[in-house]
């Protein structure tokens, strides 16, 4: 399936993109997505563990992604 | 009840908050403004951008407003961020929160804006003085790699 | 540095406060609004009168935001507390600080109300539902007396 | 000498009055202050060691009162 990996911020400057599209099995999880996209060029800024998001809520290494969820990368956040 | 929370793009009136989040059997207003200064880090900021992952964003500020008024009620809870370029001195996040006393009104804002530092996806670039612009990554780390 | 206390007749206005202590070096405002409620010790409240000994309370009210801004500072302080008869949901006393990071802020804000309740001479009598006007007294013992 | 003793919100209301005169001997303290009223209409009301303020500051017992000094009953105070 191919998934659709919402960038911002420092993420999106340094993959040069607000979105990134991902190849991934069927049943694929989100350690399977941070594998996937650890050669692309600007992934030497993310940390061992970088948040992700799926459907606009904090997601496990474990959690599966499914056709159609809404799946994020979310850096370091600084609100306040 | 009221437990809300919002992004705008428009100035944030402590007033009006303190009004939304007021109600008759409510005797304490407690009104947290974090807004822009002039030093962080001993860099000299102009401005700041805030951006956010809007969508989720917006779920995470009703979330703690709504937790917040669970854990330190009842209460009202109004937390408003500001997204786009701020001059300094203009509030960037704006929390309102009105109990019966004063005790749960203090525990209650202290709790939703840090909570709101720890978990809602917004950004924040700051300008500096010397024209550059530098993503703030208050867990340190990640700052050098993002320079 | 600003720290300056005072008494006032009219509507206490939150963002007047929160602008009146920012400074381009303090990126945490709070704002504390004691407000009349419905309700005290089980008795329908409809309004309160406050007066005070006004010169004593103004040199008072200065003292505990000069003290607060040494304790809590580098500090703004304004406290301003209104007198007469005031509604429901009026504020009888707004608090503004301002500091460089909210920790210093939330702990302040705090020192300032206590201090402000434990020794401004300000007397407040309520108004209940069933006509009757009576002299509240905090520390209980003399409320029968006054009754 | 004569002192005008300041009263406010319910001392004043169990006195009947805002103000008080006071016959003291010079040299005199808040405690003979004190004892000096104790028998005045009203005086049922005060706590055991109410708070008197001598020129705008808390006093204690032993503070002395001068001529012209500015002389005040504080009852529980109820600001906020």
């Amino acid at each position: 399936m191919s998934v659709t990996l919402l960038l911002f911020a420092s993420y999106a400057d340094a993959f040069g993109t607000p979105s990134l599209s991902v190849e991934l099995p069927e049943q694929a999880t989100v350690a399977d997505l941070l594998t996937a996209i650890s050669g692309r060029s600007g992934a030497h800024v993310l940390p061992k563990a970088p948040l992700v998001a799926v459907n606009q809520r904090y997601a496990h290494p474990s959690t599966r992604i499914a056709s159609g969820d809404e799946v994020a990368l979310i850096p370091p956040v600084a609100g306040g | 009840m009221t437990a809300v929370g919002r992004l705008t793009n428009e100035p944030i009136d402590a007033s009006s908050l303190a009004v939304e989040a007021g109600s008759p059997s409510f005797g304490a207003i407690l009104v947290f403004l974090g807004v822009v200064r002039d030093i962080n880090d001993g860099r000299s900021v102009t401005a700041i951008d805030y951006s956010a992952y809007e969508a989720m964003a917006a779920i995470l500020l009703g979330d703690i407003a709504r937790e917040g008024a669970e854990r330190h009620g009842p209460a009202n809870v109004v937390i408003v961020h500001r997204l786009g370029e701020l001059g300094l001195q203009e509030a960037s996040v704006g929390i309102a929160v009105a109990n019966a006393h004063r005790d749960d009104a203090y525990q209650l804002s202290r709790w939703c804006i840090d909570e709101l530092k720890r978990r809602v996806p917004i950004w924040k670039r700051e300008h500096y003085t010397d024209g550059t612009r530098e993503w703030v990554d208050p867990t340190g780390a990640a700052v050098e790699a993002s320079r």
